[in-house]
């Protein structure tokens, strides 16, 4: 597969590391959220057959998380975001 | 009507005119008492024992395509029940326990075949994890040896020995572990189903479900409302797609496997064998191909095809464990989709909707799991308790931090 | 043997002549002939055997879609099985032998299946062999295993190398026939990268084949002509030899290039293949078509071919493959056989045309509405058995036979994204379907154009839209006759058996019987018959298969549908699909600073991962590890010992909120540690396992080093990353790896500052650096260094660490100058035993399934604090109180065996998994307290210490009777790490 | 200064130097190498414009004196300099950017080696999916060579620089030369 990088163009997805949705980014905080917000935020996946936005690294490259909108079905990606981006879009702080 | 090798012989001299399909193609009636939805080696298990062991009928089971046109018929046909954790152990061992009496229990020869399968070990760290593994097995009543790097050799002399980046030092062996014709089992439970009176609906896709008060009452399909008391769904592949009909969210990621065969070959290997060192194992058909496999590729997929990375990489744990298949040839590749879940570890359990049963999250371990899953999930949906051997597989041990976690991965579905 | 069937003309060099055997015996050939053309030309018809009934077979190709002219090609480490003679370039010395028969080609004793072909009918076996239970396995299976398979695979290392590489183009070009090359001329002539590949050794495609004319020379000529003069282009690649073999996902394409095969040996240094992954954005399919024959009764027979193939034996080969031969067509292409061969002077008898009406051929017996229903001839067809259209039958002796029953596009790479090709019914064949691989074009025969002008047309046209141009070459003047055919898939006569897959013995029988089952989906089909599954994957066969199937359900063969294409496109060699990591090249090595001086000490080796660490020093007279590895402990505990723990990862850490993030990455706080000290960290995973641990020091204010453990490294920095990135973004965090920058050495024992005095240039007395002390140093005089006062010994320890150039030197250095000390250089044994004597956690404790309750670090994890796994850690299945503890395991009598993987149970408790208590995680050999001890999981362990069990390992019968007690095993108080 | 002896990458005293066929591989050990990260909100710029510390975009090399740079990461570049004069280089970056940017030393992490030959393009192809023949000069990027990390920088069609894991020197080296004889 080839990830359009924002940065860098068309990558060789092998030089990427997969880590799954993207929901990844948005992890409860610790001091406020209990065992059934993490659980839901850490296990449960809507797995879809279609649009998925999905988290890889781009470790044999310039080390940026990308979240990558992708089509499971025919694997075709509409869109490359860099996940830094889309964190703080998301209202992620400290 | 009954198979034998007399049958064979009589149908042989009379033109084979007496064989009868080997299972009917009825329509859909308006309701069953129990319905499982997916035709695959699960999915037709189930309604197999629903009907023999435990007595049920009015039984349907709901295939989207053609009957084991699943992972069943996608797989690289290998069983045994070398697993390490409480949770698992019991259960695969009750499978590879129903394997050994497969053939005769069902009148259909699934080419069962117990050569054994090895591990193979190439540091000490390994060694110590697959002693431990081999105790546990041993404890829950599975049988295992530990072999020394000489044995092995002996096993097989022409293994990368003495040029190996990784080198061989033992391995840990099951010789009730094997390989079965993995069509066979689809259809020799479908046969068995069918002569039992369930109704096997191909072409049938569920496209919902009808809920009412928490209760299940039917499923909508391509061919109609098909009202049931009782609904087990068997799917893997699609697992997320069909139980969001019912709503509910998954822990679970579809990924793709690819898996291989080669040429057909003479006899090179015997047994089942595993690369420690790589992303490889490998057995050798009854017709002579090396089936053979890996990782998944690693990335959420419903495609049922693969990407080359895999493919060399494959090839490259191939190469370093068996440098003489330089010159064998890949003939066929091919690409099933894994229902992966959060521990590597599957569920077989009720759903908090009355009537609603799930099997799945097999990753790439369901095929050797095929008997006991089908008999534990008719056990689970006619008696509404777990079998003894499955009660680990629920859905909410994520939520307990009841995790069956073999590989000690976490909650990356693709790293198990 | 002479050259019987040669004739005159061809595309082979008779100027030059080749020897090569098959089966033992002598023939020649010229460059230009493949080993099938060349058997031919001498005369041989009969090259192979059937896979179940081993019926005699011959070559019914001329290309890669062959079923039955397999041969094991060459010998020793190169033996070659399964090789297809139609493909297999012809060398000088070149030897063949038959496979899968025995004991000769001729006389196959095998062949009785033949006889008894009654009881093999389609999956016979799933109904019989299954009592006794115990026969299938100590008897059937083996027997049907040895009589299985096709050629056989040597035991030797395959000698030769293979390579792969990538190649990058705006245009690849799969296919080099008359589509192919104008489409490649369309590009190239604009200046565009193209790539144009072919299987073939020469490219042309069926033009070479053919004695049609292009642009009004002989198509062949032509073809000669645009190859020359693409080769001349800098912008256009030809790969010759070349197979692409799939079609993978955003313009990925695997091609394997074949570039010694058709040498005796590859040149020194060079590969025997090469796996290319091009890159493109837009490419064309112009792979041509296959012909499929017609099935009638005994249609397997050496001699019977293709008609296409018999012709392109006679016009590119210049071999007759029989003196009196016959054609059987459903369509005006098997005509195109006839003249072709008889304008050759080759005698044509016949030429059974199944069509009624139509005209007549001018010059040759023309049976129209004639079918052939039946041959004879063992070895090789004799004669044929004809059924005219007024009933009469007749027989006619023949030695070859062309059989068309029209042609199917190679529509397989536009298939491999399961996109299902459509039916035409204009030339009663698959073509593509709308939907494929984006950005892939199909032009040529591959796209159901059939005619010579088409094809050039299609060619040109697909380059110019998939490169968006407006205007290309003109294009030559071509024959544009039009596809007349009228289906037939099978002879319906008698009761003997007409073959549909010629290689796995697939009749027409078998597809009624299917039928008869119910197995009537194509997939069903396929996996009860095994139809399409042999090694052409039923290139030629299928389609028939299917339409069979389509007239026993009365579904249209549409309807009926295809089974899907895969990958690859024909079987790729394992070993250029692995390339160079092979052997110990597998993987690269990872070498530490220490390595050389480890290796001229004699050092033995352990990988680790990609490294190769020292896993002890063995000293003259030391015959057994253990004696070496005691003595490492031994001297270190004693005085003063050396360990490179350079594989140990290293991140540098720095930003304003450098503090604040390792308090949310690690599960215990970093953010109180003053500058100059360092601590040890516990890292959890989210799920609230551990994940790894390390000890981390303040260099600076904003500077901190983090320590991972060596498996982890390159994970924790993703997870650093990830939790900088994706969770934190605001954070101000630098990170980068600086493991490989600096040679780290552990310097442990009583003498540890002692000797670390003859080399630090500053002060390293206990009050200036106190235990957990971290700061820069400079060593030597003046060379920049890093000193840690950790201990994972549990003795007075350090860790020195020094730019890597100069990590040699040090260890060179310090053994020197400390010398008075008998300093020791200890491995990864010794390091393993003293840190289960202190009870550190490691690999066998760090598992990827524990908590830090499990490892007795409960009280790590901070509750004041936000960090990575905190929340999910206190789930009630990880905080049972009976749940596994860490514990220290000692053999009762201090002779008794202890090993890791052992499982713990009580005394008397019957070996079940009811009793089972948990397992050792790692041993050792103390020789400080001169028995073996071990770490263990024990469920309850904490309130078990004292407590006597047994350690059992029953796959060795090792039983042992153990005591349970703190995991920390020497020094408790920890007195001398602090001295 | 340090009484100390280095050794190479490929445990030598000296850097190697191979030819295979038309190609030359040197290994360089007079380079000094260090990371430069932006602090948060700091613009690195100025200071580098001062200190004549080049700093170009994604995936580019920009050379000069002493200092040359490539960009590996967003707000992360590595500096070169001569080892000669700059074995402290970290130090004397800290100076010229003080606490506007993160600064760590890298030269001991990689083995670096200067390829040459008329054409480096038939070789590339082999080793890694980088489009040497389609890339411009000062093309600088992070690639996969027999599964080791190495950033590699394009000088011309015939020179170029690559930057591999230290520890496997020697592996990739050897995989260098393999790849040279197999295409060369």
């Amino acid at each position: 597969m080839i990830i359009h990088h924002p940065i860098l163009g068309p990558r060789d997805a092998q030089e990427f590391v997969y880590l799954g949705d993207a929901s990844l980014i948005d992890r409860p905080d610790g001091m406020t959220a209990g065992i059934e917000e993490f659980h839901e935020y850490l296990y449960q996946r809507t797995n879809p057959a279609g649009e998925h936005r999905e988290l890889w690294y781009h470790e044999q490259g310039d080390r940026s998380w990308l979240v990558v909108t992708r089509n499971t079905v025919t694997h075709e990606i509409t869109k490359v975001e860099l996940a830094r981006d889309v964190a703080r879009s998301r209202g992620r702080s400290k | 009507m009954r198979y034998s090798g007399f049958r064979v012989i009589a149908e042989a001299l009379t033109g084979h005119k007496g064989w009868k399909p080997v299972w009917r193609d009825p329509a859909p009636q308006a309701e069953y008492d129990y319905i499982i939805v997916g035709g695959g080696g699960h999915g037709l298990a189930t309604a197999y024992y629903l009907a023999k062991e435990f007595g049920q009928s009015r039984i349907a089971v709901l295939e989207k395509g053609y009957l084991g046109g699943g992972n069943v018929g996608r797989n690289t046909t290998i069983i045994r029940s070398n697993y390490l954790l409480d949770g698992n152990e019991p259960f695969y061992e009750f499978s590879l326990k129903l394997w050994e009496g497969l053939e005769q229990d069902f009148n259909y020869n699934a080419m069962v075949s117990q050569r054994g399968i090895i591990n193979l070990i190439h540091t000490d760290a390994q060694r110590d994890a697959f002693t431990r593994r081999g105790n546990a097995m041993r404890l829950h009543g599975a049988d295992a040896e530990l072999l020394s790097r000489e044995q092995v050799r002996k096993m097989y002399p022409w293994l990368n020995f003495d040029n190996a980046r990784f080198p061989i030092k033992g391995a840990l062996m099951q010789r009730r572990g094997g390989t079965v014709r993995h069509d066979a089992v689809a259809w020799g439970y479908a046969r068995g189903a069918d002569m039992r009176g369930v109704d096997l609906i191909q072409n049938c896709e569920v496209t919902g479900m009808r809920i009412e008060n928490g209760r299940i009452k039917g499923v909508e399909t391509t061919r109609g409302y098909i009202g049931a008391k009782k609904v087990g769904v068997a799917v893997a592949g699609s697992s997320s797609k069909v139980m969001a009909h019912a709503g509910m969210r998954l822990p679970i990621e579809s990924h793709v496997l690819q898996a291989f065969v080669s040429e057909g070959l003479k006899p090179l290997i015997d047994g089942v064998m595993t690369f420690g060192a790589g992303h490889f194992y490998v057995s050798q058909s009854d017709k002579g191909g090396l089936v053979f496999g890996g990782d998944i590729d690693g990335y959420n997929s419903y495609a049922q095809r693969g990407n080359l990375p895999v493919i060399e990489d494959v090839a490259e744990g191939g190469m370093a464990l068996m440098p003489a298949i330089g010159r064998v040839r890949l003939l066929r590749t091919w690409g099933g989709i894994m229902d992966m879940s959060m521990d590597g570890s599957p569920f077989i359990d009720k759903t908090h909707i009355e009537g609603l049963y799930f099997n799945g999250g097999w990753c790439y371990g369901g095929f050797k799991a095929t008997p006991a899953s089908g008999w534990c999930f008719a056990h689970l949906m006619a008696k509404d308790e777990p079998h003894k051997t499955a009660t680990a597989y629920r859905l909410d041990r994520f939520l307990k931090g009841r995790m069956i976690d073999e590989k000690g991965q976490g909650a990356q579905p693709n790293l198990h | 043997m002479s050259q019987s069937h040669r004739i005159p003309g061809g595309q082979i060099d008779r100027t030059k002549t080749f020897r090569f055997t098959f089966d033992g015996l002598p023939y020649t050939g010229h460059p230009g002939d493949t080993l099938a053309s060349a058997l031919l030309a001498n005369g041989v018809r009969l090259m192979g055997r059937s896979f179940k009934y081993h019926r005699p077979r011959g070559p019914i190709s001329a290309g890669s879609e062959e079923p039955n002219a397999l041969v094991e090609l060459r010998s020793g480490g190169r033996q070659e099985p399964n090789t297809r003679a139609t493909v297999a370039e012809l060398f000088d010395g070149l030897t063949a032998n038959s496979q899968n028969r025995w004991p000769s080609l001729r006389f196959d004793a095998m062949a009785i299946n033949d006889r008894l072909n009654a009881f093999f009918a389609a999956g016979f076996y799933y109904k019989t062999f299954m009592w006794p239970k115990s026969f299938w396995e100590k008897l059937y299976e083996p027997i049907i295993r040895r009589a299985a398979g096709l050629g056989s695979v040597t035991r030797e290392e395959d000698p030769d190398a293979y390579d792969k590489g990538f190649l990058h183009c705006e245009l690849l070009v799969i296919g080099a026939g008359p589509a192919g090359l104008m489409a490649a001329l369309t590009a190239g002539r604009v200046g565009r990268r193209v790539i144009l590949a072919d299987e073939d050794f020469r490219m042309g495609g069926r033009l070479n084949a053919e004695t049609v004319a292009v642009g009004g020379v002989p198509g062949a000529d032509w073809a000669a002509a645009v190859v020359t003069e693409l080769s001349a282009m800098p912008n256009v690649r030809l790969l010759s030899r070349t197979t692409v073999i799939g079609a993978f996902d955003h313009g990925i394409y695997g091609a394997v290039e074949r570039v010694s095969d058709h040498l005796p040996v590859p040149p020194a240094g060079k590969p025997r293949q090469i796996l290319w992954r091009i890159y493109t954005r837009r490419a064309i399919l112009s792979g041509g078509a296959t012909e499929r024959p017609i099935a009638f009764e005994n249609n397997d027979r050496p001699g019977i071919m293709l008609a296409g193939a018999l012709r392109a034996y006679a016009n590119r080969w210049a071999v007759k493959v029989g003196e009196r031969v016959a054609v059987f067509t459903n369509n005006d292409d098997g005509l195109r056989t006839a003249t072709d061969l008889q304008a050759r002077g080759v005698d044509v008898v016949a030429v059974i045309d199944s069509r009624e009406g139509g005209e007549m051929l001018s010059g040759v017996r023309h049976l129209r509405g004639a079918q052939v229903i039946d041959t004879a001839g063992r070895l090789g067809l004799k004669a044929i058995t004809v059924r005219q259209a007024n009933g009469a039958t007749e027989t006619i002796a023949v030695d070859a036979l062309g059989v068309s029953g029209g042609w199917n596009p190679n529509v397989n790479i536009h298939s491999h994204h399961r996109s299902r090709p459509v039916w035409d019914a204009g030339i009663a064949a698959f073509i593509p379907g709308p939907e494929g691989p984006p950005g892939l074009l199909v032009a040529g025969a591959a796209a159901g154009l059939l005619s010579t002008h088409a094809a050039l047309r299609s060619g040109r046209d697909a380059a110019l839209a998939a490169l968006e141009l407006t205007s290309g070459p003109d294009l030559p003047e071509a024959e544009d006759a039009p596809v007349r055919i009228t289906p037939l898939w099978h002879v319906s006569h008698g009761k003997g058996r007409a073959w549909i897959d010629q290689q796995n013995d697939v009749t027409v029988k078998d597809v009624k019987l299917a039928k008869q089952e119910n197995f009537t989906s194509v997939e069903h089909l396929k996996r009860y018959t095994t139809l399409g599954m042999a090694t052409d994957q039923g290139k030629t066969g299928n389609v028939i298969g299917l339409a069979i199937m389509a007239e026993l359900t009365g579904r249209s063969i549409p309807e009926t549908g295809t089974t899907i294409y895969r990958p690859p496109y024909t079987p790729v060699a394992m070993g250029a699909l692995a390339g160079r990591s092979r052997g110990k090249e597998f993987k690269p090595y990872r070498l530490t600073p220490s390595h050389h001086w480890a290796r001229e000490q004699g050092a033995v080796f352990v990988e680790v991962g990609n490294w190769l660490r020292t896993q002890w020093v063995p000293k003259p007279g030391e015959t057994e590890w253990r004696q070496s590895v005691d003595r490492e402990v031994l001297a270190t505990r004693r005085s003063v010992g050396i360990c490179d723990v350079t594989t140990l990862g290293k991140i540098d850490i720095q930003g304003t909120d450098a503090g604040a993030f390792l308090d949310r990455v690690y599960a215990n706080t970093f953010s109180t540690l003053p500058v100059g000290k360092c601590r040890y960290g516990l890292m959890l995973r989210e799920d609230g396992i551990v994940f790894d641990d390390g000890t981390t020091a303040r260099m600076g204010e904003h500077e901190y080093v983090m320590t991972t453990t060596t498996a982890n490294a390159v994970t924790v920095f993703r997870h650093l990353e990830f939790c900088r990135q994706c969770l934190w973004p605001e954070m101000d965090v630098q990170l980068i790896s600086t493991t490989e920058a600096w040679a780290q050495f552990s310097v442990a024992g009583p003498n540890a500052r002692k000797l670390l005095e003859k080399v630090v240039d500053q002060d390293i007395s206990d009050a200036a650096f106190p235990y957990m002390g971290a700061g820069n140093i400079t060593v030597c005089g003046g060379l920049r260094a890093r000193l840690f006062r950790i201990s994972f010994s549990g003795e007075l320890a350090y860790e020195i660490a020094v730019p890597t150039r100069y990590g040699d030197a040090l260890l060179r250095e310090m053994l020197a100058r400390g010398a008075e000390f008998d300093p020791v250089v200890y491995g990864t044994e010794a390091l393993g035993v003293m840190r289960v004597e202190k009870g550190h956690v490691a690999g066998g404790e760090l598992n990827g399934q524990s908590t830090a309750l499990n490892m007795g670090l409960g009280k790590m994890v901070s509750r004041k604090k936000d960090s990575i796994g905190m929340v999910l850690s206190q789930r009630e299945g990880l905080t049972d109180p009976d749940g596994y503890r860490l514990v220290g395991v000692k053999p009762v009598d201090p002779n008794g065996k202890l090993t890791a993987g052992s499982h713990f149970l009580e005394k008397g408790a019957a070996a079940v998994a009811a009793n089972d208590g948990g397992w050792l995680t790692s041993k050792v050999y103390s020789p400080h307290l001169g028995h073996d001890i071990a770490l263990g999981y024990l469920k309850a362990g904490d309130r078990k210490i004292g407590q006597r069990m047994r350690a059992v390992n029953l796959l060795t019968g090792q039983d042992t009777e153990v005591e349970i007690v703190s995991p920390h095993f020497f020094d408790p108080e920890g007195e001398r790490l602090r001295g | 200064m340090a009484s100390l002896q280095a050794m190479t990458a490929l445990g030598a005293r000296e850097a190697a130097m191979v030819t295979v066929g038309s190609v030359t591989i040197a290994e360089r050990v007079d380079v000094a190498l260090a990371s430069v990260a932006a602090r948060r909100g700091h613009d690195l710029q100025p200071a580098a414009n001062a200190a004549g510390v080049p700093l170009p975009g994604p995936a580019r090399y920009q050379s000069g004196t002493p200092y040359s740079g490539f960009w590996v990461a967003p707000d992360m570049w590595f500096v070169e300099a001569p080892f000669a004069t700059h074995e402290l280089i970290a130090d004397h970056l800290k100076a010229a950017f003080g606490a506007a940017a993160s600064i760590t030393e890298q030269t001991d992490a990689w083995v670096v080696f200067d390829l040459a030959a008329p054409d480096l393009a038939p070789l590339m192809e082999r080793l890694c999916n980088v489009d040497f023949a389609g890339v411009s000069d000062g093309h600088a990027t992070r690639t996969v060579i027999e599964h080791l990390g190495c950033y590699l920088v394009r000088q011309s069609r015939g020179n170029l620089r690559l930057y591999g894991p230290r520890s496997s020197a020697q592996s990739l080296l050897h995989a260098l030369e393999a790849a040279a004889l197999s295409a060369c």
